[in-house]
C-alpha cells in the first residue's frame, strides 16, 4: 500500500497530467533530489527555486494571477515565517479588488515534529495558517485522504493551503483505504514511482492508471465513533489518539475520534454532532498552546455548545516555548505523546459534572 | 549591455522629436492625470475622502507607460504590478477618472475596490493591472509570477511590468526580482521601473542608499539598467519604449530607473500641499509645446479650466453614489462558496 | 495632560538620557519627522533606517547582542508580517543558547482600526505577538500606563513588544494619571515637547524633569469594579468597555473592566479574581477572531475555572475577514464598537445558568 | 575599489610564501577540523546522534578566519554571525572538539545549546560567536546590528563577520545586509563572507544566478569585493587578511567569496558519504607542505590517525553524561525571571 508521501507525489501527477498543474517548484523540488522528502520525484512540471521563500510565494502568487496552477512548496514549514505578509496578500487579493482577481494557488508544507528535527524542522503552522484568512487549510493524516485532500485543493479557485504532517509521510494506508487507480503492493508501486538511489538522468516513472478521487474541503471524518468523549484533532495526532481511544476501549471508555483534515472551513456539523453526543471535548494539535487554533474551537464550543457539556473543555498542545529541543526527553516533553492523550481522555471520561 | 542616460542631461535634446499628433495625446493624458490628482486632493481637504495618495510628478513618465503597454488580459498582453501613483497609466491606458473619485469617496460603486481600499488602489483584471497593494515592494515578488507565464518558450506575447519607488528598493523583494528575473538560462520577460522622487516619505534618498543610481543594481545581474528623466515624457517615451522592446522580444529583464518628481509631498499625511523646487513636468511640457508652436498658453489653461470643470461636475454626479452595505465585508473572502470560519 | 504619544516620546528620552538607550530607529522615525504618529520627535539616539523591515529587526537583534539597548519602530504593525521569522529568532536566541545569550531589544509598533486606515493601517497584532515565544507583550490604554510600560520594557533584559493603539495615541491623560515631572498644561507641555510645523532644523525640545515610574510587566488593572460581568481587554478597547459599563450602570448592571496591559506574561491573578467574582466573561480585542489571544484567555477560564462560570463566555473581536475595509461602514462592521461590547455585557449579565 | 583571483589560477604561487611555522599551524588545526567532522558523521552513521551537518571542505578558507579574527568578548572584539560548516574557526578560536561531540549527543553538558540543537549549531559569547540560527542568511540581517555598534566613531576596535552559503544569497537577507552596510555616510563594518561550494542541497549554482561570481554583486553598492580559491589555505589567509584589515582601518563593508568544497554532500539526509570530483584541502596542502619539505607522508598520516583516536577515545569519554531532563525545555525561555503564559 503507499505511503502518505507517493500518495502526495501520485496527486501531483494526476494534478500536471488532468487538472492544469503548471508549475510544481520549490527548495529541491525538481530533479535530480524531486524532494527532500521524495513528494515531487518524478514528476514533469517540478523545478528547482533559488533558496528564498518570499520569491517563491511570491511566483506562486504571480504564476495563479496569470491563470496558471501553480503548486510551491515550502521545504519545511519553519521556513515560510518569512514570507507571512505575502501570504496574507495572497489571502486578501480576492477580497481587496471586490471579487475581480483570485488567486488558485497550492502552498504544501511539512509540518509538525516526531523526526528528531530540533528547533527547526519540527514547527507547527495549523495556528499560523488558521490567522490568514481567505485562505483553506486542509491536512491529512492518511494517504487516501492526502490524495483526495490534494486534488481537492488542486481543483479550488483560492488559495489552498496543504499541510504534510512530517512524522506520517512514510506511514502506509491501511487495508480499506487504497488509492483508486494504484497498485496494492508496495514493491510493484515502488518500482513504478520511486526515483532509484544514485544516478537519474536516465530514470522515468511508469505511473499508474490512477483514478480521481476527492475529498470535499470542509468535511471532517470520524476515524472511531465513540460515545463518552470526543477528541478533535488532525495530523499526526489523529493516529495517536486513535489509539489511545483503542487502548482505553479495554478499560471501558469509549472515545470518539475525529479527524478535522480541513481547519478552514472546518466542519462544524461534524463537530457539533459529536459534543451533543459525547457531552466532553479533548482538541488535540502540535502547536504552541498560547493563541492556538484548538482554543478557537473551544471557544466556539463554550459560546454555542456550553450547555452541552458535563466536563471542562480541554486543549493537548505544544508548550509554549521557543523551540523543541533535539533530544528526546525534550521533544517529548513539548508536543502531545499518546500517553498524555490517553491521560486526557481518561480523565475527561472520568469526570461527572 | 548598459545604457545610461543621466538624469541631468537635457535628453530633450538628444531623443528623436517626436510626431506633434503623439506629443499632443501624451500632454493631453498628463494634463487630465494632473487635474484628476488635484480633483481627488480637494476631495480630501474637503473631507469627501479620508486619504489621498496619488501621482502629481509622474504624469511624464506614467502616461508613456499607459500608451506602450499591450493592454489586455491574459498572458498574451502585458502585466501590470503598479504602486499607488500610477493615475497617470490608467488615464492612459483608458481609465475613466470618475472611478478614481468613487474610489476616494469609498462608495459601493468604486470598480477597483468596493470602497475598501485608499485611493490610487487600482485593480483592473480585464487589462492584467494587479490589484496595488499598500505593502511596499510586494509587487516584486509577484510579478515574477506573471513573468514565467510569459517566459521563452510559452509563446506568450505579454511582458510583465513592475514599478515602485526608491526607497521600496531596500526591500528584499527587489532584489528578489532582480535574482529570479536574471537565472541564467531561466531569464524572465520582467520590466522593473523604480520612480525616483529622492523621497520615502519624509526620508531623503541621500545617506540611504551606497550606489548612485538605483539603476546600478541590475548590472551585477548582467541586464540593462538606465536612467531616465521622468519630467521629460519623450525621453521617458523613448526609454520605455526601448526597454519594452528589449523585453518583448528577447524575453529578458530590464531595470529602469526614472528621476521623477513629488509634487504634493508623500500623501495627505503631510498635507498633500504644493512643494517648492521641484520641476513640474506639465508645466515643463506646456513650455516645450509652446516653443513648438503645437499650443498657446491660452489654450493650455482653457483646457485646464475644462478638465477641472468637468471633474468637479463629475464628483457631483457622484456624491449619492450609496456607501457599502456593512454585510458586504463577507462579500469575495473567497472566489467560490463564501464559508468563514464553518458552517 | 499629555497624549499618550507625548507620554511615549517623553519615556524615549528618560530612556536614552537615564537608562542606556543607544538608538530608536525606524522609517522616518528621526528628523526631520519624527515618527509618523511624532512618537520620536526631538530624541537625540533617533534616526531613519531604509525601508526594509528585515533589516530593522534584525539591526535591533544586533545591536541588542552586541549589548546596545535598541527600540526599533515598525511604521505600523501591518508591516511586520514580513519579519515573522525574525522576530521568532529574537525570542529564541535566548533559549536556542541555553541562555548563553540575551536579547534585550524593544520593538515598538502602531496597532489597530479607528483611524480610518483601510486594508494596511488598520490591522492588530496581538494575536501574532502571542504566538512568538520568548517575547514579552505589553499594550497600554493610558499615557501613564504607556509611560510606565515603556519604561519597564527598556529595563527588561528580554526582547519586549510594545503595541502602541494607533486611535488611543492622541488621548489625554485623565485626572489623577498625571506623568511625574510632565506640566499639566498641554499648551505648555506642547511648547516645551512638540516640533514646531514647517522648517525644524533650529528647532530642540526642552525636555521637563520627568521622573522615573515603572508600570510591571505582567500586572493588569482593573479599570473599573464591578461584580456582574469580568469584562478582559486592552488598548483601544478598553475605553470603549468602560464607557459601555458606564453606561449600563444606569440599567443596573454592574460590568468589571479589566486591562490586561501586559498580554505576555498576563496577570492569571487578576483574571482568577476577577471571575470568581463575576462568573461571567467578556473578552474583548480588535484581532480576527479565528486563533485570537482571547480565545486563549477563553480556553484557560474554561479548564481552570470552568464551574465558576454562570454563562458561557464570549468573545467579542474583529471578523476574520482578509482586511478593515476603508467605508466607515465597514470598518464599524468588522471590530468591536462600544454599542457591541455594550449588548454583550447585557446580555451576558441577564444570562442565567 | 575591486581586486578578484579568480578561482581557477593557482593563487598559491602568487600569494606570498606563508612561513613555516603558520603553515605547519594552519595544517594542524585544518586537519584536526577534518578528523572531528569525520568523527561526527562515524557518530551519526553508528546512531550516536540523529543528525551530521558541517565543513568538511571549507577548513583551508575556515580555519585561517578562525586565526585571524579579533577574539574576545564585546564590541572591542570581532563579532561572528556562522553558518553550519564553521567547525573549522571555531577549533582555530580554540574551541574543545569534544564539545562538538556533545552538541552531536545532545546531552546536556552541551555547552553550545544544552541539547537542542543540531551539530554545528555553535555558540559562544565570550568569544562573540553568536548562535548559530538554522534559517538560512537571517544572519546577514542581523550582522548589520553589532557592527552599527562598532560604527566609525564608536571607538569600538572590533568588527563584524558574516558568513553564508552560495545558495542563501538568494535570500532578501542578503540584500539586507549589502544596502544597509554601504549606506553612504553610514557605512557599517562588515565582512560579508560567502563560501560558496557551488550547491544548495541538491540544487547547482548553474541555472539559479544571473552573475557568475556572488562577490559581484558587492560591486554596485560601490564596497570592495574578491573571490579566492577557499581550497587554498594560503590564498584564503591573505584574501582574509586584506579583507579584515581594510574593514577595520576603513570601517566599511567588503564582500569576499570563497570557492570551496563539500566533501560529504549536503548531510546526513543526503548520507554523508564521501563526494567524488571535488578538491580535497586538506590533501591538497598537505601534498603542498610535503613539496616544501615541512611535513613527510608518514607524519601526516601519523597525525591524522593520533588525532582521530584522541576524538573516538573523547567520544567514549562522554559516552556516559546525561540527557537533558524533560523538565529543562522551560529554562531560558526568558533570561529574567522564567514566566510563561500567566502566574
Ligand atoms: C512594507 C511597507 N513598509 C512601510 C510602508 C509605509 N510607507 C508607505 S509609502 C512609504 C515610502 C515609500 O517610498 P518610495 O518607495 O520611495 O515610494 P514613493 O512613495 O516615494 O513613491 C512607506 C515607508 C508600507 N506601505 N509598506
Ligand atoms: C530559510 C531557510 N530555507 C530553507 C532551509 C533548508 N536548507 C538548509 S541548508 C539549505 C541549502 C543552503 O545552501 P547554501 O546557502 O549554498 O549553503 P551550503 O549548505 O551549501 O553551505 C537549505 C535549502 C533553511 N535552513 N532555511
Ligand atoms: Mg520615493
Ligand atoms: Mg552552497
Amino acid at each position: 500500500m503507499p505511503s502518505m508521501i507517493q500518495a502526495i507525489r501520485m496527486a501531483l501527477h494526476v494534478g500536471e497530467t488532468r487538472h492544469g498543474v503548471t508549475d510544481i517548484f520549490g527548495e529541491d523540488v525538481g530533479p535530480p533530489l524531486g524532494g527532500v522528502f521524495t513528494g515531487t520525484q518524478g514528476l514533469k512540471t517540478a523545478w528547482n527555486t533559488p533558496l528564498d521563500e518570499r520569491g517563491i510565494v511570491g511566483m506562486a502568487i504571480g504564476l495563479a494571477l496569470a491563470g496558471q496552477k501553480p503548486i510551491a512548496e515550502i521545504q519545511f514549514c519553519d521556513y515560510a515565517f518569512n514570507t507571512i505578509d505575502l501570504l496574507k496578500v495572497a489571502g486578501n487579493l480576492c477580497w481587496a479588488s471586490g471579487g475581480d482577481w483570485n488567486v488558485p494557488m497550492v502552498l504544501m508544507t511539512p509540518v509538525g515534529a516526531g523526526i528528531r528535527g530540533s528547533m527547526y524542522h519540527s514547527h507547527s503552522f495549523d495556528a499560523q495558517a488558521t490567522r490568514i484568512p481567505g485562505w483553506k487549510i486542509v491536512m491529512p493524516s492518511t494517504p487516501l485522504d492526502a490524495y483526495g485532500l490534494l486534488l481537492s485543493a488542486i481543483k479550488d479557485p483560492n488559495p489552498v493551503m496543504f499541510l504534510m504532517p512530517k512524522a506520517l509521510l512514510r506511514v502506509k494506508s491501511k487495508a480499506g483505504e487504497e488509492i483508486p487507480g494504484a497498485p496494492l503492493d508496495d514493491k510493484v508501486l515502488g518500482q513504478l514511482i520511486d526515483a532509484p538511489l544514485g544516478d537519474r538522468t536516465s530514470w522515468a516513472p511508469q505511473w499508474p492508471p490512477l483514478e480521481d478521487y476527492y475529498v470535499p474541503i470542509g468535511k471532517a471524518r470520524v476515524v472511531r465513533e465513540g460515545t463518552h468523549v470526543s477528541v478533535l484533532s488532525y495530523g499526526r495526532n489523529v493516529p495517536m489518539a486513535l489509539a489511545a481511544a483503542d487502548e482505553l476501549a479495554a478499560d471501558g471508555v469509549d472515545a470518539e475520534v475525529i479527524d478535522l483534515r480541513s481547519l478552514h472551513p472546518y466542519d462544524w456539523d461534524a463537530i457539533t454532532a459529536s459534543v451533543t453526543k459525547t457531552h466532553r471535548v479533548l482538541c488535540v494539535n502540535e502547536d504552541t498552546e498560547i493563541t492556538n487554533f484548538g482554543e478557537h474551537l473551544i471557544r466556539r464550543i463554550c459560546e454555542e455548545l456550553f450547555y452541552e457539556l458535563y466536563a471542562p473543555p480541554k486543549l493537548l498542545a505544544g508548550a509554549a516555548i521557543p523551540g523543541i529541543g533535539l533530544a528526546d526527553h525534550l521533544e517529548m516533553a513539548s508536543v502531545p505523546q499518546k500517553d498524555g492523550i490517553k491521560t486526557a481522555i481518561a480523565e475527561l471520561a472520568a469526570h461527572e459534572p | 549591455m548598459s545604457t545610461t542616460l543621466s538624469a541631468s542631461t537635457p535628453t530633450t535634446l538628444t531623443s528623436p522629436r517626436m510626431s506633434a499628433e503623439l506629443s499632443l495625446r501624451i500632454y493631453d493624458l498628463m494634463l487630465r492625470a494632473r487635474v484628476l490628482e488635484e480633483r481627488l486632493i480637494s476631495m480630501y481637504k474637503q473631507g469627501e475622502g479620508y486619504f489621498w495618495i496619488g501621482g502629481p510628478g509622474e504624469e511624464a513618465f506614467n502616461v508613456p507607460l499607459g500608451l506602450l503597454v499591450d493592454k489586455g488580459q491574459g498572458v498574451d498582453h502585458d502585466y501590470m504590478h503598479l504602486h499607488y501613483r500610477s493615475s497617470g497609466t490608467l488615464l492612459a491606458l483608458g481609465a475613466d477618472p470618475i472611478d478614481s473619485l468613487r474610489q476616494m469617496r469609498n462608495v459601493s460603486t468604486d470598480p477597483y475596490s468596493r470602497g475598501r481600499n485608499f485611493a490610487g488602489h487600482y485593480s483592473v483584471r480585464a487589462w492584467n493591472v494587479v490589484p496595488v497593494s499598500s505593502p511596499i515592494e510586494v509587487q516584486f515578488s509577484m510579478a515574477i509570477g506573471t513573468a514565467r507565464a510569459q517566459r521563452k518558450g510559452t509563446g506568450a506575447k505579454g511582458i510583465t511590468i513592475v514599478q515602485g519607488g526608491d526607497a521600496g528598493s531596500a526591500e528584499g523583494d527587489f532584489a528578489t526580482a532582480l535574482v529570479w528575473s536574471s537565472r541564467k538560462g531561466h531569464e524572465l520577460p520582467l520590466l522593473m521601473l523604480v520612480t525616483n522622487n529622492r523621497w520615502g516619505i519624509s526620508t531623503a534618498y541621500e545617506g540611504q542608499h551606497g550606489y548612485s543610481q538605483i539603476a546600478d543594481r541590475g548590472k551585477a545581474f548582467g541586464m540593462p539598467t538606465a536612467v531616465v528623466d521622468g519630467n521629460d515624457p519623450e525621453a521617458s517615451y523613448a526609454a520605455l519604449h526601448k526597454a519594452i522592446d528589449y523585453v518583448r522580444t528577447e524575453k529578458k529583464p530590464y531595470l529602469l530607473e526614472a528621476m521623477v518628481s513629488r509634487l504634493r509631498g508623500h500623501s495627505s499625511a503631510s498635507g498633500a500641499n504644493i512643494v517648492k523646487g521641484e520641476v513640474d513636468c506639465v508645466e515643463r511640457y506646456e513650455q516645450t509645446l509652446e516653443a513648438r508652436k503645437l499650443k498657446t498658453r491660452g489654450e493650455c489653461d482653457e483646457l485646464r479650466a475644462r478638465y477641472a470643470q468637468e471633474l468637479l461636475d463629475a464628483s457631483k454626479r457622484i456624491a449619492n453614489e450609496p456607501a457599502p452595505e456593512p454585510s458586504t465585508i463577507w462579500d469575495h473572502v473567497f472566489a467560490d462558496k463564501n464559508l468563514v470560519g464553518g458552517e
